[in-house]
């Protein structure tokens, strides 16, 4: 497989290390990385699960890239700015965001994009590459308020196409602003793959087109995206400006609920190439076997607790109040306008205290 | 001979047979080959046109409208079909500078005989930016054309005539009723005109305004309140958002001599307030009452938990029906 | 104090002070810096605040407007010089997808306190796309604000509120009248509030509204007709243009039972359909002729030899008041 | 000057040839070169000078870009697709348009895009890099239709920061589209140098984020640019795909009349480097000297000719039908809509006819 060749890695999909991680990486990160891995995973699919049982909207899983996101997304610090896409909860999540906040989301709920205090995580981005440009713009501000922040924005492959992510790259370069543009290339746009996309075989070689450093990591290696990422930060941080950084990975699932994958793609390869020999979660799992950090009851008592941890999620998500018709005339600006306050008047009053005809 | 049709299924069949009949003819636009297209519009045709007529494109709305323009221009007949009302927008400049403007400043030299295609409206659980209605975005555009329809007939007979309009035309398809319905589909070939309403139901006391998915709530609207209260509502399906069938509004209103218009699209600035302004030149003296919008409220579409509420419903119509009719 | 100063001097002052009062005001645009922007609406502001805070972007109004509304975000108050109002299309899902929206969709955690400045309208024999005026396309987008000033003192005035409106403004700025004329401006800051009209001139036959360079139109109609036939027109200068002031166009049709709306803007879809839907809504039994138009034609606006008879002139509106009056 | 480096180039300043170009450039083809260009120098200070005297609007000079414009342009075939934009009416002139078309759009005729009987010269274009997607899609077109027929598209180095030009090269590299992207690198857009408007420090080197071949040349120097463009046309119709040029030059003038230059630019470096080392029709008229191809007599002889070329072609503008108010409701659409029939109507008569109030 062409695009798996000239990555960075650092950790083997038997599990072996490629370098010395032991002054980087310790073993409490590594758990972490672990840990974080499997309740994304575990989150993922139960979504999958309460959309078909019409208990979600349409969700968009990230099965298989637990790697790129999780790997990445704990690399920064608290302060620092986090833009996801629609697909990049698992992210979202370990920068701190709260389980029933996701559900919450997904379940079409008016406050589903709220970041925890103190916490810059972005409403999960919908339209395409579009909040590339914003993580110029915040990452320009932190430097300009003299703040050690970095901001982060995932993107796929797809949406390296957009007009919007040139601009983006562009301005980093020219204002040398700390913002990480990480490409999760996952192979395909829903159903169109790279090769359709562009005629360059990745995505990392543009960087150069900006004077920027462009690099190309296994995805499913949550080492070596950690390591990358770090780099990133610390070099954003010097003042030494933006970083893309292109991980190659691969969504297991449809696109979302509502897409069939077996139209444009054969699912057996995908079973084969990746979830039997590159799986993110099985590698590192390996990898910890073999150094004693972990063992089955260790492996037990994270599955209960993960379980444990996703349906308390989903009970507070499910007992939070429902949003109200009245919700959607509020914060279209700091104060309601004249059209705001009247409209608001014309929703039908619930039941039973209607009767304000003619 | 004729068959009963969805929405989507007599889309695809205009497509299947324009793409028959014309050589000129090309689809463009994202997933709409191997995949068929999100919304299945497109399902089949790549297997039977072939790569260079059905054609994925990468993800750039700006670069599909733009390279549907010089692809015009230079003798195809592009329709572009793109995802989502909303995205839409990094693809504005091509459609606002010169896709509805190459004919004039070329003096009728070169033209765009394009169709772009693009679902619209809330009622579908989507995501945000997945509910828009901004047709006021486009009939503002000398140059465009409009089109909502509501009908598995209109759907097939407007979008031939839509590419077949040496013009460009934005072809608004209401998603809620894709598939809400099947109706009678001659199976040739044939036209519905651009510009021309449809009456939907005849009526004498109150004319509805209506177009795309509001149809069907105007007529709803319109059945209960004469079971109600006996009125009798003229509901017209205007069909073409720009030019509106100045002819269809002001002969119903001037029959009734009350008005109501429905839209999803925010009531500031809809195509509502144009509606009021043509009754205003052409048929004040016959208003009994001021004219009423029912429309979207001047709010972001919400999240899909609360839709509905941002959506008009008939209770609202047939609120709006009373407060003008007791006037 | 106060000296007589023109539309562009005025702006310069506002943004000068706003720079020197609020740390974390700071410019973005295409050649505001060293060359003081095509208006020369920056002149001199580089050199007293430095590159950091009047910044020379890139040629890309996608990147300039989405890396603002990053900088909005994240504490700064960014106000944006698009070079000319139809360059501001390849911005346009920044503005509508997210300047608008993101306080909406964080619930008010996030918000965009920026100001988008940019010259319209025409009249100044640009070429192509130098002339627009298509305010309709932002006063139908909830979550902007849309304001357009006619005076120096407006144009101070409201570049003040704008900064410190914790919300997106879209600044209209009339090209025509840039350096047209002067008035008194006072040296100090003041705030002229957003939302809310000005009569211009009183009167009690006719209210004329309007806005921009179009104003001065208007009132040199309703002069000349003073003169001529002896009626009394009453002006009013909207100011902004979302959200309108309807109290006050309700209060003046309601004196003087006609009105006439005044736009360069295309007819249809413009906003004077939304002041007639206003008036239909609550003034509608005050009326006693039809509201007129008297708007931009539904052509792009087209090469400069022939703007000016695109462009709404006061014998037109002189005409509309005729038809109106005599209706 | 480092932006000088590394650029392909034929003839040398002193009019010294770095290359044979025997088989490929003949001498009717250098002087054809050269009776052009000084053709265009003439046009473009006539057209200054005319702007001064207030009878075209604003106007936007190319002096000093000669080389580029027609080295690139005498290039194509007649039924090839020019794109130019607001500078690029040398390239206009030498495709086949008509002088007194290009003063017609000057002075704001309507119908001053109109392109000549046989040819595709587009309307210049003002929104920045939206052109160079029309030239993906006409060259597509050509390729769909297997006509023979190349599309050139010219654009600025500040274009090159827009989302279009991104899509453009994505798209023209994916359906290899037989499309010339010439990019007229003069250094500044408008007051903005290159160096603010990119980290990058060339175009040229862009292509290799779409797989596209990206080629630096010495903008004043007409041979090199008139080969390179000849080998990406041969390379386009080959079915081989795009071709990125960018061509070093300068623009000696204000970016329009409506600009002063000396606010952002030094003028003497400006003269000394550009006009008096490097300009392109100097160093051609030292080649034709050295190899015989010119005289004085020629030189004068071509100077008159011009001269009443121009004359004649302002005459004509000057007398063509002024544009009427009416023609602003022409082909707006094929058939006029009501509105638009109605609202001709509502033009003031011209005098004297008037009287139809009320
Ligand atoms: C501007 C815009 N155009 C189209 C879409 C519809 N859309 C949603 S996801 C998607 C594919 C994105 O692919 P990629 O960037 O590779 O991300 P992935 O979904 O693989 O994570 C498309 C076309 C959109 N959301 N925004
Ligand atoms: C979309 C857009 N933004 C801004 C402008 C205003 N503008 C006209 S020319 C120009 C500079 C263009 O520079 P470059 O691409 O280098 O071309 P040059 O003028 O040097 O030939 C600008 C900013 C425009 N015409 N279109
Ligand atoms: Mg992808
Ligand atoms: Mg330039």
């Amino acid at each position: 497989m062409s695009e798996l060749t000239n990555l960075y890695q650092v950790l083997t999909p038997d599990g072996e290390l490629l370098e010395n991680i032991g002054d980087k990486l310790d073993d409490a990160m590594i758990v972490k990385m672990y840990e974080s891995m499997v309740l994304v995973r575990a989150f993922d699919r139960k979504s999958v699960h309460l959309q078909r049982q019409g208990r979600m909207g349409t969700y968009a899983p990230f099965e298989g890239q637990e790697a790129a996101q999780i790997g990445s997304a704990l690399a920064l610090s608290p302060g620092d700015w986090l833009f996801p896409t629609y697909r990049d909860h698992a992210a979202a999540i370990v920068h701190g965001q709260s389980l029933s906040r996701v559900f919450l989301y997904w379940m079409g709920h008016m406050e589903g994009s709220i970041s925890p205090e103190g916490k810059n995580i972005m409403p999960p981005c919908v339209p395409i590459a579009t909040q590339m440009v914003h993580a110029v713009g915040t990452a320009w501000a932190s430097k300009l308020k003299q703040e050690k922040h970095v901001s982060l924005a995932f993107f796929g492959d797809g949406a390296s196409s957009e007009g919007d992510f040139h601009e983006a790259l562009n301005f980093a370069g020219v204002f040398k602003t700390p913002t990480i543009f990480l490409c999760q290339n996952n192979g395909y746009a829903i159903s169109v793959p790279l090769a359709q996309q562009s005629a360059s075989k990745t995505i990392a070689q543009r960087g150069a087109a900006y004077d920027i450093p462009g690099i190309r990591v296994d995805g499913n290696d949550v080492f070596a995206v950690w390591l990358t990422t770090r780099a990133a930060i610390e070099r954003g941080l010097a003042g030494l400006g933006p970083t893309l950084i292109e991980v190659i990975t691969h969504r297991y699932g449809a696109h979302t609920t509502a897409d069939d994958p077996t139209k444009y793609r054969d699912q057996h390869i995908l079973a084969e190439e990746w979830r039997s020999k590159r799986d993110p979660i099985d590698r590192l799992r390996k990898y910890m076997d073999k150094h004693g950090l972990w063992n089955e009851m260790r492996e037990a008592a994270l599955n209960k607790q993960v379980a444990e941890q996703i349906d308390k999620a989903l009970i507070e998500a499910e007992s939070y109040p429902k949003s109200k018709p009245s919700d959607m005339f509020q914060h279209v600006y700091a104060e309601p306008t004249w059209m705001i306050k009247e409209q608001e008047q014309e929703l039908p009053k619930p039941k039973g205290e209607r009767g304000v005809t003619a | 001979m004729s068959r009963k049709l969805t929405i989507i299924q007599a889309i695809t069949e205009a497509m299947d047979q324009k793409l028959s009949d014309d050589q000129r003819v090309m689809l463009l636009g994202e997933d709409i080959g191997v995949n068929g297209g999100v919304f299945r519009a497109t399902d089949g045709l790549l297997e039977k046109y072939g790569p260079d007529r059905v054609v994925d494109t990468p993800l750039a709305e700006a670069g599909i409208i733009g390279s549907a323009i010089g692809l015009s221009m230079n003798g195809m007949i592009p329709i572009v079909e793109i995802q989502f009302l909303a995205f839409i927008y990094p693809g504005f400049e091509q459609i606002v500078s010169h896709a509805a403007r190459m004919r004039y400043r070329t003096r009728g030299q070169y033209h765009v005989p394009m169709v772009i295609r693009t679902p619209y409206g809330a009622g579908i659980r989507g995501p945000e930016l997945h509910s828009e209605s901004v047709e006021t975005f486009f009939a503002h555009v000398p140059g465009l054309k409009v089109v909502a329809p509501s009908s598995p007939y209109d759907a097939k007979g407007l979008l031939i005539s839509a590419i077949e309009d040496p013009d460009p035309v934005i072809f608004l398809e209401p998603t809620k009723i894709y598939r809400a319905f099947k109706e009678e589909v001659p199976e040739e070939m044939y036209r519905v005109p651009i510009g021309k309403a449809k009456v939907a139901r005849e009526g004498n006391d109150l004319s509805i305004f209506a177009w795309g998915a509001m149809v069907r709530v105007a007529e709803d609207a319109a059945k209960q309140i004469e079971r109600e209260r006996g009125w009798s509502c003229e509901v017209i399906d205007l069909r073409t958002i720009y030019p509106l069938d100045r002819e269809a509004i002001v002969k119903s209103v001037k029959k009734t001599g009350r008005a109501l218009v429905v839209h999803e699209a925010h009531k500031t600035a809809g195509m509502g307030a144009e509606i009021i302004s043509i009754i205003n030149d052409e048929a004040l003296i016959y208003m009994k009452a001021p004219v009423k919008r029912i429309a979207g409220f001047d709010v972001p579409v919400p999240q899909f938990s609360i839709e509905d509420d941002y959506l008009p419903t008939s209770e609202r119509v047939k609120l709006g029906i009373e407060q003008t009719i007791q006037f």
